[in-house]
Formats: C-alpha cells, sequence, structure tokens
C-alpha cells in the first residue's frame, strides 16, 4: 500500500523532469531556458530525497541540501550576467 | 504507526502532485513572466510537501528534512525575483500587450 | 557537409566500439585485492565511518597533497597572469547595483554557506563530503557576496593567510606522523575514538579541515582575480 | 523504476550535451552545461556514489558556471542572449 503510493508518486515526479526538460530543450529565449533549468534543481531536490528513502540511507540527504543552498546561485549568476552586474 | 506511514504516503503523493503541475505550467504557459510564476510557486509547494512526506515516513530524518524546507522556503524566491526584476528591465515581451508595472502613466 | 559527415562515421564507430565491450562484460563477483583490502581493514585501521576518506586522506594521502599543491599553482598563475586594474586609475567597467532583496537575503546566506561548507568538511570522516567539496561550497558563498555587492572586497588578506597557514599545517601534520607514528600522514598522532563518534579517526577531521580551508581559499582566490581583472581597451 | 529513471536521465544528459555543442549562443551552452552536470550528480546517487555526488553538486551548481559567465564577459565585453 504504502510503496505502491510511493511508486506512483516517483513517477509523478519523473514525469514532472520530463516535462521541464522538454520546456529547457524547446524554450525560444535564454530566459525560458533558465527557468526551466531553475525548475528542474527543484525537482531534482525531491528526487534526490525520495531516492533516500529508496535506498534507506539519511547520508543522501546531505546532497540534496548542498543542492537546496547552491543550486540558486546558477540562476542568479546568469540573471546578474544578463544585466550587467557580474 | 500505520497511520502515520499511510498520511506520509499520501502528503508525499500529494507533494509530487504539485511538482507535476508546475512543470506542465512551465511547458504550457504563454510567456516567460507566467512561467516563472507557475514553475516557481507550486514547485516550492510540491517540494515542502514532499519533504513533509518523508518526514512522516521517517521520523529519524526530521532536522534534515527542517533545514532542507527553511533554505527552499528562502533561496527560492530570491532566484526568482532576480530573474523577473532582470526580464522586467530587459523589457522581455508580454502576452497580453498590457503592462500594468509600467512606470511611464499615459 | 563533409566535417560533419566525418563526425557522425566516428561517433557511430566509437558507438559500435563500446556497444561490442557491453556486451561481452561479465559481471565481477567480489571486490579487487586492493578494495577488498581498504574495505576489510580501513575502519579498523583508521577508525573512520567512510571508507573513502581513509583512502583519500591516509592511505593515498600523498596523492592529495599533489592534488592541493596543483590547485595552489592553478591560483597563482590565474593571480599572475590576470593583471588587476591599478589601485589608482579608475575601473572602466560598469556594474549595475543589484536589487535590495538580493542584499538583503545575501546577509543572512553567505554565512549559512559558510557554515554548510564548513559542517561537510569537518564531518568528512562520518558523512559523505570532504576537504574538496567543503572548499568549493565556501567559495560559493563568495560568489553570492560578489552578486550581491560587485565590490565587494573583505577578506582579502584573510584569504592570503589562511591560503599559506593551511599549507603548512597539512605538510606540519605530514611529517610529524612520521615521527609520532608509522610514516607520512598517517592519522593515528592523534588518539582514535570509536567508529562513528564525533571525536574519531585521529587526525582526518584536522586533515580534512585544513584542506577545505585551503581549497576554499584558493578557489576564492581564482574568483578574485577573474572578477578585478581590467576590461580589455 | 530505477532502470527507467536512469535511461531517461541518461538521456536527458546526451541531449543536453548535444544542445552545448551545436547551439550558437554561448550563454546557451553554459546553462547547458549545467544541465549535464545536476543530471550527473543524480545518476551518482542512483549509483550509490555520495561523495562523487556530493562534489558534482558543489562544484556544477554554482562554482562553474560563474567561473564561464566570468570568462564570457571578458572575452565578449558586451553582449546579452
Amino acid at each position: 500500500m504504502v510503496e505502491t503510493i510511493i511508486n506512483i508518486s516517483m513517477g509523478l515526479i519523473i514525469l514532472a523532469g520530463l516535462l521541464g526538460s522538454v520546456r529547457f530543450f524547446i524554450g525560444p529565449s535564454i530566459y525560458d531556458r533558465v527557468i526551466a533549468l531553475d525548475v528542474l534543481t527543484i525537482i531534482s531536490i525531491s528526487l534526490i530525497a525520495l531516492l533516500s528513502h529508496v535506498a534507506g540511507r539519511a547520508l543522501f540527504l546531505d546532497i540534496a541540501i548542498v543542492y537546496g543552498l547552491l543550486s540558486f546561485i546558477a540562476v542568479l549568476a546568469i540573471s546578474r550576467y544578463l544585466e550587467r552586474g557580474l | 504507526m500505520h497511520i502515520l506511514h499511510i498520511s506520509g504516503a499520501i502528503t508525499l503523493l500529494a507533494g509530487s502532485i504539485f511538482l507535476v503541475l508546475g512543470a506542465l505550467g512551465v511547458v504550457r504557459m504563454p510567456d516567460p513572466f507566467n512561467r516563472i510564476q507557475a514553475g516557481t510557486k507550486a514547485t516550492t509547494l510540491g517540494t515542502i510537501l514532499v519533504m513533509s512526506g518523508l518526514g512522516m515516513l521517517h521520523p529519524s530524518w526530521l532536522p534534515k528534512l527542517f533545514i532542507l524546507i527553511f533554505f527552499i522556503v528562502i533561496t527560492n524566491p530570491i532566484s526568482s525575483h532576480v530573474l523577473a526584476r532582470v526580464m522586467h528591465n530587459l523589457q522581455v515581451p508580454l502576452w497580453s500587450k498590457k503592462d500594468q508595472l509600467s512606470e511611464e502613466e499615459e | 557537409m563533409l566535417k560533419k559527415l566525418f563526425a557522425l562515421i566516428l561517433i557511430g564507430g566509437l558507438g559500435l566500439i563500446f556497444f561490442q565491450l557491453y556486451n561481452q562484460r561479465s559481471r565481477r563477483e567480489g571486490l579487487t585485492k586492493t578494495a577488498s583490502y581498504y574495505t576489510e581493514k580501513g575502519p579498523a585501521e583508521t577508525r573512520s565511518a567512510n571508507i573513502v576518506t581513509s583512502v583519500v586522506v591516509t592511505y593515498r594521502g600523498l596523492d592529495t597533497l599533489g592534488e592541493v599543491t596543483i590547485l595552489f599553482a592553478a591560483a597563482s598563475i590565474i593571480g599572475f597572469f590576470l593583471k588587476r586594474s591599478e589601485k589608482g586609475s579608475k575601473d572602466k567597467t560598469i556594474r549595475n547595483q543589484s536589487s535590495e532583496l538580493l542584499q538583503t537575503g545575501s546577509m543572512l546566506l553567505v554565512p549559512l554557506i559558510f557554515l554548510l561548507g564548513i559542517y561537510v568538511f569537518v564531518n568528512g570522516h562520518l558523512s559523505p563530503g570532504g576537504g574538496f567539496q567543503g572548499g568549493a561550497i565556501i567559495a560559493s558563498g563568495t560568489v553570492l557576496a560578489f552578486l550581491a555587492n560587485p565590490s565587494f572586497e573583505g577578506g582579502r588578506t584573510l584569504i592570503h593567510i589562511l591560503e599559506s597557514l593551511s599549507g603548512m599545517f597539512y605538510v606540519g601534520i605530514g611529517v610529524a606522523g612520521i615521527f609520532l607514528a608509522a610514516g607520512f600522514l598517517d592519522n593515528r598522532i592523534f588518539p582514535t575514538g570509536n567508529v562513528g563518534s564525533f571525536i574519531s579517526a585521529g587526525a582526518i577531521p584536522v586533515i580534512y579541515s585544513i584542506i577545505g580551508l585551503k581549497v576554499g581559499a584558493e578557489l576564492s582566490a581564482i574568483l578574485y582575480s577573474l572578477r578585478d581583472t581590467k576590461e580589455q581597451q | 523504476m530505477l532502470p527507467v529513471l536512469l535511461t531517461i536521465l541518461v538521456i536527458i544528459m546526451l541531449l543536453g550535451g548535444l544542445l552545448a555543442v551545436e547551439h550558437k549562443s554561448l550563454l546557451i551552452g553554459v546553462i547547458s552545461a549545467g544541465l549535464v552536470s545536476l543530471t550527473a550528480s543524480i545518476i551518482y546517487v542512483i549509483l550509490a556514489a555520495p561523495d562523487v555526488a556530493m562534489t558534482e553538486a558543489a562544484i556544477g551548481s554554482g562554482l562553474s558556471t560563474v567561473m564561464f559567465l566570468y570568462v564570457l564577459r571578458r572575452i565578449k565585453g558586451d553582449s546579452n542572449a
């Protein structure tokens, strides 16, 4: 029961990653690609947390924490580059 | 104990549904401003729900999950704000042709 | 057109070779001789819960010293070739100010990122991560400070002091291993505790903290010199 | 579930690398490199190599992008998108 629901939600998260990467690859402007990258990093934080449940090890959460604190720097840097503030 | 596991799994499912809706919004919305709106708000809520569900499944992971939620809640608005500010300053075309935020009054 | 065709043929050939290798591989049962030595004797000898850490810091510690030296050489070469603009002449580069939200947020987030980096390299013997990862996270904190305030100048002398001191301490601990324990960079110069507790694994947390500080200082110095190069014309 | 996820991630990674090489804009290449590093990090987590995944996360998420952008700013002077 519980494992079935978790499998379904993992499939949904993979679907979300696929949708986000669709926008990344077709995105007409640079902004669309940056938004898609932002969304993909947030989705991958959830994915890594779920994978640490599948593996049963709390150690993998450290990687998710690193992503949670550092992933916004890439988006920030590209934005500051575009407004010539880097 | 069993109730806690089932409610955790359902919270996880709700969070992943929000993540899918956010990603769908990023694909389907017409212009970059709408996309950043869909992609940031829905996915932040979805991530918070996923972390809460995992916390119900594994109560001993709660401190790390709280730290994760705290970081995401702080960092996510900052990045989307800076990106939206740049898009507005560089005059990315709107979908609706009517800029409510424009500085010059007519 | 011909160039693209040639590249396509090359990629196809490489794919064929790799597919052959993939088809002919056999699944290895068990570990190799070196790997089984590390997994069997590693926790008992070094008292470190993370086997990768015990390999990187103790068994192959000399290689790590070489990597740190290479990073130091790269940082000094970049600092040497990218000339800083002189103090007197006005910097021509126009940098737009960042928004107030980003400045306020960075005041909270930069110390948090530094804290996360310190957590990663101090806990290197218990959890994934270690000196290089912690140093990279600390340099990311410097990046955030640059993004929030383009003319950020804090800690320039501190970086150079940390860079030199941590290199000296690293070699010093390695030499102390020769006299107090079995060899260069042996971690048993301090008492080793139980596997899994915070104060354990002898000198490994100390060495990893030194590596983390050194890598963080060097990457920050590279970022400083990349930011301060003179604009062309 | 995990083999399917691995296949999808490898396909996204290959497409991202192809986009980084083939697209005319260098900025889009830098962003695609960020996507490749993101997928590589998840693949390392699936293959149970947390140390390597942590390295990839720390280097690829912010630091390499910023260094590429500094260099891009120097060699092009002024450019947007």
